[in-house]
């Protein structure tokens, strides 16, 4: 019965040998407990014991050669011995002692981290460096943990909930500039930690305004709507049909959301930018959005913010309205992967089956996040919103 | 009603809906808009606001005149008079 | 036979390594730490080795092999299994005028000569008033890892870096392990060197142009800007491999190595702390009054205001540890527990 | 120490302590190659060549007296009585093994034969053995302690420690020094002034004795006389077993301290050998009690190998248990 021989683990953090010199040679008898070969280990010259009464079938490694435990170091004929059951022979690596039947338990991730005592009452903490960096930027901690509704606020919460209550409640003047790097680190870093890609596409906006201006001379001023909320509206369907630019990205990957809620960009006064969300904005009729949208404009203003409202933006839209320039390229609000923009709808030259007429164009752009989506699935997000656009009464 | 009325009236209104303008330092002249960031929303509530508070109906047409403080009230006494009451 | 003692004249005072600046070689810990002995004990006749079969046995993880063919029994001294008796001659001596190194086979060998190593060589300068001081290196193996059960398994810097009048060092890396012990044997107080046994087999490369090693420093072996992991010895790698993991996913974690164990490197700990905001303690010691405890306790009296999350610990499960091996890993920190404990760290959720 | 009283040589007493020699002998043949396929790790020290230490002390104890061992405990265990298959099972480390897989090799514990375990710190159990004595003295017992240690021990504090408190307290200990003249690395001569152990424990003012520890015969008989001595409350006594063990200290040991020379010359006269000769010489026994002797030997030992490759691991939730005492509830 033929035998593979194997250099055996003789010490705990044995993991190689060096073969030095055979003993026995091709055809020799060699007897149980008799020694075949020896080896040099950190410790010295170790003879290599034969645990069978055999013979020697063939050497396969060479004396001066380095090997680590468990390689064959030659084959042996077993004289007569009864057939033992071949036992798996335990590689280095496998967990030692790896029985044939008994697999050693999987070794579980990781015992459970202590649960706290008691779950703390759903009162928000803020972090020693969070209420450090909410008195630099003039911020009350209980307010901040008010609008924190629960989560543990860190820095950097601290910093993007700075950027609206801070401005909402017209703080002092410092604190406004405080406030005006707080926003420009917080668009730093979003800058640097996420790839933007930008595109951007100029529609013919005169089909929804022609819409509008019909819709609305048949309502009285509270009824109204406006031409930011046919984009929004637009944007919506349009997220919720193209993958990829609703949700978040966190801890290196993407979430997709399940439901859209549109962040509207507000401008504050005296500089910086809230982009509260309009929630299932594509699910809602128009008549319910802008009426949710006035809410939430009117409540901005007035400093009354909900924080679940601008954490809750899956993707968000922002706009120069009238008085900006024809092209915007935003910034994306992290952790959202998609942001729109549009500048000023302008009269311009128009080409349309070969005749040029002037018409109302509005550039719409899109910044987003190239770990996520690309180019292609880009241009047709933007196509998609042209063509909602295109039929105002359907949206 | 009298000018210096509508005017108070007018004032009042507009710091209803944007209180986070201080109302010394609006330039009755000036365009809200170059002055504060007034956007489309807040020109339709201010539109909604003077409707509401002098019974009047506003077309679309005409928000431009409501555009700065002064043209808002001179907008609200050329309708009131057109419309005058006791 | 009569010992002879050989004249032995006082060797230059102040003997930093003067072996020559080495070239880059890749070496084992274990080849790096017989290299520092054999410099030692070239560099000044007053160094002498003294411990259980460092002499014709070659060392129980084989690090003194080859020293008693080329220093003789003289310098290289085959101690009985007296660990009481030989450290507390080895503190006698180091007053005496030599510079001995004794090695203790392991730190669980070590509880022998606690009180010789707390009540003599830790207290004798302070209690004589500065007359005397115990120019002592006290080498040991310690840690787990290798199943070889409760009794040879333990990791007690912890308990040696309590003691005021020790200094306590964990060389982590091949550069520390050749030449800490010349650091050591220049510093006028007792000095415990502890090489965790896995290290010994760890190959590593020996950086160029190098003729020292300062112990009073904290070394940075990875930046990260996200977490820090705050370890020693033989964690140094299973936190690396950590970060390198962890880096993958996008989490930016560093690997700070104290190095020193008494006195601990605030300055290093704290900046460290301030640039990551959260920080992850590696010990393999027991948490309870640990090395681990201690650093937590500095870093919230000293960077507080700097904290995003509460310092976590990974340390050895509070048992002693079991022979086979699935629950000896279990019990000892791993790269799996340190991932998990960053991971839980940085959500955001309810703590 | 009045010379030991030979007990009768007959073919029953001869082929039991065969046979109990023959049974550690083969265990621990079988644990060397299954330490070299990763089936049991960590440290191993074995008693070849000892045996006859083994089996003649444990031969001479009764059910109720206290065995207190060393890491070289394999032989002690196997002669105290210590089944073969959950001995195997803890060398591997599996949960049905003597401490339920958690000692491996160096800690073996049977409460129920008290067999008080193996211990890795060299002398840690001499003063563990005073104190089970101290407890038979106190309960008026008539069962006594047997403290096995080896010739590095005499180096430790501990040695003379334990020496003086069993005299001075007149404890039913039983000290047997099993020297096989290495600790480790370092010969005895190299390690100890005075290299006599049994002189060194008169000067405690202890009967003490040196005793061939090749003979099964002589090392039955001084154990027999030794123990009646204490357990008649004379004191505590020393035996001297002179031996010599066949392989390295453990497992990873290169032998430099010592030529293959003297371990061959050793080996001529090892234990079983010794008894072997000597039967044949009376006629008491044949090769072929040997071979059956040792086949079944090989058999009990395979089936324990079986035993313990197909027994379970302790799952990891019960890593915490018995960290304290689970006192038997209700």
């Amino acid at each position: 019965m033929q035998i593979e021989f194997r250099l055996p683990s003789l010490g705990a953090d044995m993991e190689t040998a060096t073969l030095t010199q055979w003993l026995k040679k091709p055809g020799d008898a060699v007897r149980r407990g008799e020694a075949i070969a020896v080896v040099e280990t950190e410790k010295g010259l170790i003879d290599i014991e034969c645990f069978d009464d055999a013979t020697v079938a063939a050497l396969v490694v060479a004396p001066g050669t380095k090997i680590a435990v468990g390689t064959v170091l030659a084959q042996l004929d077993a004289a007569g011995a009864a057939a033992k059951p071949a036992r798996e022979p335990v590689s280095v690596a496998a967990p030692a002692g790896a029985g044939v039947t008994a697999r050693p338990p999987a070794v579980p991730a990781a015992p459970a981290a202590p649960a706290s005592a008691a779950a703390a009452a759903r009162r928000s903490r803020l972090s020693p460096a969070a209420r450090r960096r909410a008195h630099e930027l003039g911020l009350a901690p209980e307010v901040l943990e008010q609008r924190a509704a629960g989560a543990i606020l860190h820095v950097e919460d601290v910093e993007r909930l700075a950027a609206v209550t801070a401005k909402a409640t017209a703080p002092p003047l410092d604190a406004r500039t405080a406030m005006r790097n707080v926003i420009g680190t917080a668009m730093a870093r979003a800058k640097r930690e996420i790839p933007h890609y930008y595109l951007g596409h100029t529609i013919d906006f005169g089909a929804a305004r022609t819409w509008l201006q019909r819709y609305n001379a048949a309502l009285p001023v509270q009824e109204r709507l406006i031409e930011g909320l046919l984009l929004a509206k637009a944007v919506a369907l349009a997220a919720a049909r193209t993958e990829g630019f609703n949700g978040y990205f966190r801890d290196g990957r993407f979430e997709r959301a399940s439901a859209v809620h549109v962040g509207t960009a507000i401008a504050l006064r005296g500089g910086g930018l809230v982009a509260p969300a309009l929630l299932d904005a594509d699910r809602k009729d128009l008549r319910t959005l802008m009426h949710e949208f006035s809410d939430l404009v009117g409540r901005v203003r007035a400093g009354h913010m909900r924080s679940s409202e601008f954490m809750a933006a899956t993707i968000t839209v922002t706009s120069l309205g009238e008085d900006g320039v024809e092209t915007l390229y935003p910034i994306i609000n992290p952790p959202q992967v998609a942001i729109v923009g549009t500048g000023r709808v302008t009269e311009r030259p128009w080409v349309q089956d070969g005749s040029v007429s002037v018409r109302p164009l509005l550039t719409v752009t899109l910044a987003a996040d190239h770990r996520v989506s690309d180019g292609r699935s880009g241009s047709r997000f933007l196509q998609a919103i042209a063509e909602l656009l295109a039929a105002p009464e359907k949206l | 009603m009298e000018a210096r009325d509508i005017r108070t009236r007018v004032l009042a209104l507009l710091t209803a809906i944007a209180p986070d303008i201080e109302p010394a330092t609006i330039d009755p002249a000036r365009e809200l808009r170059d002055q504060f960031d007034f956007d489309s929303m807040d020109r339709l509530h201010f539109a909604m606001a003077i409707s509401e508070a002098f019974r009047i109906d506003i077309p679309e047409a005409d928000y431009t005149q409501l555009g700065a403080l002064q043209s808002a009230c001179a907008y609200v006494q050329h309708r009131l008079g057109a419309s005058a009451r006791p | 036979m009569a010992e002879q003692t050989a004249a032995v004249s006082p060797g230059p005072s102040e003997h930093l390594n003067s072996g020559a600046a080495t070239a880059a070689a890749r070496m084992t810990y274990r080849e790096a730490a017989r290299e520092a002995l054999r410099s030692a004990l070239q560099a000044d006749p007053r160094v002498f080795l003294m411990g259980e079969d460092v002499g014709r046995y070659g060392g129980c993880y084989a690090v003194t092999k080859g020293l008693l063919q080329e220093f003789g029994p003289e310098r290289i001294r085959d101690t009985p299994l007296s660990e009481s008796a030989f450290v507390g001659a080895g503190i006698g001596a180091a007053i005496g005028g030599m510079r001995p190194i004794v090695e203790i086979m392991t730190v669980n060998f070590s509880l022998l000569a606690l009180d010789q190593i707390l009540n003599n060589a830790a207290t004798l300068c302070h209690m004589s008033g500065g007359q005397i001081n115990v120019p002592l290196v006290i080498r040991m193996a310690t840690g787990a890892g290798r199943q070889l059960a409760a009794q040879h398994s333990h990791s007690l810097e912890g308990w040696y870096a309590h003691i005021p009048g020790l200094r306590v060092l964990a060389p982590g890396t091949v550069d520390d392990a050749r030449f800490m012990l010349a650091a050591a044997l220049a510093c006028p107080d007792p000095v415990l060197l502890f090489e965790h046994i896995f290290l010994y087999n760890m190959e590593g490369e020996l950086s160029a142009g190098l003729a020292g090693v300062d112990i009073d420093h904290a070394a940075v072996r990875r930046p990260g800007r996200d977490v820090v992991l705050i370890t020693y010895g033989g964690s140094v790698h299973k936190c690396l491999a950590a970060a390198e993991q962890l880096g993958a996913e996008g989490i930016d974690a560093a690997v700070l190595d104290l190095r020193t164990l008494r006195p601990l490197d605030d300055a290093t700990i704290m900046d460290a702390v301030r640039r990551t905001r959260r920080a992850v303690i590696v010990d393999e010691g027991w948490r309870s009054g640990s090395l681990a405890a201690e650093i937590t306790t500095r870093i919230v009296e000293q960077a507080f205001y700097d904290l995003d999350a509460p310092v976590a610990r990974v340390c050895t499960a509070e048992v002693p540890l079991p022979y086979p091996k699935h629950l000896e890993d279990a019990a000892l920190p791993s790269p799996a527990r340190i991932i998990a404990t960053i991971r839980q760290l940085l959500a955001k959720g309810e703590a | 120490m009045s010379a030991a009283r030979t007990g009768a040589v007959t073919r029953e007493r001869g082929l039991r302590l065969l046979r109990e020699m023959l049974r550690i002998r083969c265990f621990e043949d079988r644990c060397v190659q299954l330490y070299g396929e990763l089936k049991i790790r960590g440290f191993l020290h074995l008693c070849n060549g000892e045996e006859a230490v083994a089996v003649g002390a444990m031969q001479a104890l009764e059910p109720a007296d206290a065995v207190v061992s060393t890491y070289r405990e394999h032989g002690h265990a196997i002669a105290r009585g210590l089944a073969l298959s959950p001995l195997m099972a803890e060398m591997y480390g599996k949960e049905s093994g003597t401490s339920r897989g958690r000692g491996g090799s160096m800690h073996i514990f049977d409460a129920s034969k008290r067999f008080y375990g193996g211990n890795a710190i060299v002398g840690g159990g001499l003063p563990l053995a005073l104190g089970f004595a101290l407890a038979q003295k106190l309960q008026r017992q008539s069962a006594v302690t047997a403290c096995l240690f080896g010739d590095g021990a005499v180096a430790e504090g501990e040695f003379h420690e334990s020496l003086n408190l069993a005299v001075l307290w007149r404890l039913p200990v039983l000290f047997l020094c099993e020297n096989n003249l290495y600790a480790m690395g370092t010969a005895i001569e190299r390690a100890e002034a005075q290299t006599d152990v049994s002189a060194k424990a008169r000067v405690y003012g202890m009967a003490a004795a040196s005793v061939d520890g090749m003979d099964v015969f002589a090392v039955e008989d001084a154990v027999r006389e030794a123990v009646a001595r204490v357990r008649d409350g004379a004191g505590p006594v020393l035996l001297e077993l002179r031996t010599y063990r066949f392989r390295g200290h453990s497992m990873f040991d290169a032998q430099l301290y010592r030529d293959k020379a003297e371990v061959e010359a050793w080996q001529k006269k090892g234990p079983l050998i010794t008894l072997t000769t000597r039967l044949k010489a009376l006629g008491l026994m044949n090769e072929e009690d040997y071979q059956r002797l040792e086949r079944e030997s090989g058999a009990e030992v395979e089936a324990a190998v079986e035993f313990a490759e197909r027994a379970d691991w302790e799952p990891v939730a019960q890593l915490e248990r018995f960290v304290y005492a689970e006192q038997a509830r209700g």
